[in-house]
């Protein structure tokens, strides 16, 4: 069964883990290109992965004193592991902890 | 050789679009009410206008693209709206003022009220850019704003003191009057660093189709014609300060600002001051509705283009008559031009962060500007004075309004 | 250009026709989740109403309804990654924009306004 | 295009320049907002000084008028607007001679203007 939901409706909402803690918002949708579509490998969520879409890492650490940089974090969360509910806050189906952190200095996956 | 050409009409153009309605109003009451004592406030706001103008020249150059387009893939639809919404509205306001001048240069002509002249003006701004062409516009209003010069003629007829002209550029307290001193400091900031100028020119940037040889021309275009056009701006200040701040005359009106090119040509004093204030605001009308129509055509990926015909760019040109019609209906309205002038020019400088800041991201972003991104220095410099410039404003805003009753 | 980050790269970015004419902007992207394996593009969507429906349902119902006005068929208009010829700092689509749905403004301009306008043909 | 990295020497010139000058902008601001929050706005001194510039535009005019450099469309409407401010203002005295003033241009009638100078300047 498959489902087409508005994607742009979710950029920048809200992501709980599997323990209902906050991880942050979500920002970016990593896709790789497979002949003629676009399939989805991860999502990046929380406040690096905005300073990411924005090009901005390099930047920010250059006015660290002014933004607070240091402590913006995020986490890359799996294809498989996130859920797009008809109703209420998106889910992701791991812990916190079992996902791979993002930091503004050191773009994963690059 | 075309280069050098281009320079220099490029350096012409920014003088003609420099010197609008903001400036002239803005500095005429400086001058008339604190001396010289404000230059400052044009050096500042032109250092600022410069590096703007030098980036978003840069920015077109570089990656093809106009700078609302860039602002809003890169903010999405949702970030965008508001400052965008905001600047449109500044931008009503703004050219509202610019017919209010051309209405006010009219009415001092003719003694026929300034709102009976607010439609056959807007229809003569209307109609240009109808039959025009993006050449037509830049390069006649360049001409044409070359009238400007008598301000600076001006100053050298009437042999200001070099050393108290020199004090003006060194911020200090006034004696009295604090808050005014304040709302004009920033008005005049507003006005020289007007946004319209710079998203105009990134447009115009891509009309002309210039390409990377044109990254130093466009350096040169930026700093020497913005420079000029402060030195315009700066010389309304001295001659308000000569002429009418000894007589004891403050303006309040554009009938007491026309007064201040008599002591130094005479008879053709009046109808020079007419002359400058209509064709500067004609010009910065022409500019500035066409910067507007290229924001809202490029905020929606709508075809743009002064050269295109009205038929093949219908979205396009049905922005700019809307918007000139909705700036012809404020100034019917009959809301005082001085006044209107004043406060959309200290507004400008309110919301400058907002179209000022997200532009300076992307003038940052290697991928729209590879190895041409931003030095630290321009970043720095364009984030202070537009950050102070706003915080002034909304201080000086609420206090000039209540010191007005 | 394999991988690409869909909000940065593709949302909101410039749409060209075949012929390299504005068409639009991505206002709109549709995932299909599938069951089983990784969701896919399903198609971009380049409308008004998608796009005033990220600030809100209600700012979408107001751009329904003044759309309303215009719109002729074929909306939202919506095209897929196989329809895309160039992809860069624009989208290029194999479509004729004059042709397309998000023209249905500027044919209802050229119509209502330009046209009874002396000099607008 | 690095500036400070492709020129050292004038990019530090320039930025020590740069420095006084933006500090010199901040300490006037900074003093500014704070007087012009502690004081703001005297009324009534802000309506005299209204009224004494518009008494001034009406000689100024005049006297540019008697010289030949005013047209009298112009003339006549400054002073028909300054004689309306000061009939609200603190200096409604000043109103008649500056009406009279318009009557002397209409009538080009420069032995009235020159009296109703004096007698304005007197007020």
């Amino acid at each position: 069964m498959s489902r087409v939901i508005a994607l742009e409706r979710f950029i920048g909402h809200i992501v709980r883990d599997a323990e209902g803690r906050k991880l942050g918002h979500l920002h970016e949708v990593r896709v790789r290109r497979e002949g003629d579509d676009l399939v989805v490998r991860e999502y990046v969520v929380g406040s690096a992965g905005l300073l990411e879409r924005f090009s901005l890492a390099q930047f920010a650490r250059e006015v660290v004193f002014i933004f607070g940089i240091d402590r913006m974090h995020g986490y890359v969360v799996p294809w498989d592991s996130l859920e797009f509910p008809e109703e209420g806050e998106l889910r992701c189906t791991r812990r916190a902890a079992d996902l791979q952190r993002f930091s503004a200095e050191r773009p994963a996956g690059k | 050789m075309k280069k050098i050409l281009g320079i220099a009409l490029g350096i012409v153009t920014s003088i003609g679009g420099f010197l609008d309605v903001g400036s002239i109003a803005t500095s005429a009451q400086a001058g008339a009410a604190f001396g010289y004592s404000l230059l400052w406030a044009v050096l500042l706001g032109t250092i600022c206008v410069i590096f703007l103008v030098e980036m978003s020249g840069r920015f077109s150059i570089v990656s093809g693209h106009t700078i609302v387009d860039a602002i809003r893939k890169r903010f999405g639809f949702a970030g965008f709206i508001v400052p965008f919404a905001a600047s449109l509205l500044v931008n009503l306001l703004v050219l509202a003022s610019e017919l209010g001048g051309i209405c006010v240069a009219l009415q001092l002509l003719t003694g026929i009220r300034f709102q009976v002249w607010a439609i056959p003006v807007a229809l003569a701004v209307w109609l240009l850019l109808w039959l025009g062409t993006f050449d037509v516009v830049e390069d006649g209003t360049a001409l044409f704003g070359l009238v400007t010069l008598c301000f600076l003629v001006a100053v050298f007829t009437l042999g200001p003191e070099p050393r108290e002209l020199a004090a003006g550029f060194v911020p200090r307290l006034p004696g009295e009057e604090h808050a005014h001193y304040l709302f004009l400091a920033v008005s005049i900031i507003g006005a020289t660093i007007a946004p319209y100028l710079f998203l105009f020119y990134s447009s115009g940037a891509i009309e002309d189709k210039w390409d990377k040889s044109y990254i130093t021309p466009n350096r040169y275009i930026a700093t020497l014609g913005m420079s000029f056009g402060a030195i315009i701006s700066m010389a309304v200040i001295v001659v308000a300060a000569l002429a009418l701040k000894p007589e004891g005359i403050r303006v309040e009106e554009y009938e007491q600002a026309a007064l201040m090119l008599v002591p130094a040509f005479g008879r053709w004093g009046f109808y020079l001051f007419v002359a400058s204030l209509a064709i500067a605001c004609f010009g910065a009308a022409l500019e500035l509705s066409l910067a507007s129509a290229y924001s809202v055509s490029q905020a929606f990926g709508w075809n743009w283009g002064e050269d295109l015909e009205p038929r093949s760019a219908a979205r396009f040109s049905s922005a700019y008559t809307i918007f000139i019609a909705l700036a012809a209906l404020i100034v019917l309205s009959g809301l005082n031009p001085m006044k209107l002038t004043l406060f959309s020019m200290a507004i400008t400088a309110v919301i400058l962060p907002l179209t000022a800041l997200p532009f300076l991201v992307l003038m940052n972003d290697a991928r729209y500007m590879g190895e041409h991104v931003n030095s630290h220095f321009s970043n720095i410099v364009v984030l202070l004075i537009v950050l102070l410039a706003a915080i002034l404003a909304v201080v000086a805003i609420p206090l000039e309004i209540i010191g007005s009753k | 250009m394999k991988n690409i980050d869909l909000v940065r790269d593709v949302l909101d970015t410039q749409v060209l026709d075949r012929e390299q004419r504005p068409l639009g902007k991505v206002d709109g992207i549709a995932l299909e989740l599938r069951e089983g394996s990784p969701p896919r593009v399903a198609y971009l969507e380049v409308d008004g109403v998608t796009a005033w429906r990220r600030l809100g349902e209600r700012y979408a119902r107001w751009a329904a309804k003044l759309a309303r006005h215009w719109q002729r068929e074929g909306h939202p208009f919506r095209f897929t990654w196989r329809q895309v010829r160039d992809f860069g700092i624009d989208i290029e689509i194999d479509v004729d924009a004059e042709r397309a749905a998000p023209f249905d403004l500027e044919h209802w301009l050229r119509e209502k306004l330009i046209r009874r306008i002396p000099g607008g043909r | 295009m690095r500036l400070l990295g492709a020129q050292p020497m004038k990019a530090r010139i320039a930025f020590a320049l740069a420095c006084s000058f933006a500090g010199a902008v901040m300490r006037t601001l900074l003093a500014l907002v704070l007087v012009a929050l502690a004081g703001c706005g005297d009324q009534h001194e802000q309506e005299m000084k209204s009224a004494a510039s518009w008494s001034s535009t009406a000689l100024a005019v005049a006297r540019y008028w008697l010289q030949g450099d005013l047209p009298d469309t112009y003339a006549k409407r400054v002073l028909q607007k300054a004689s309306e401010e000061l009939a609200k203002g603190p200096l409604p005295d000043a109103s008649e001679p500056v009406n009279q003033m318009i009557e002397a241009i209409g009538k080009r009638d420069q032995q009235a203007m020159r009296r109703l100078i004096a007698e304005l300047q007197a007020q």
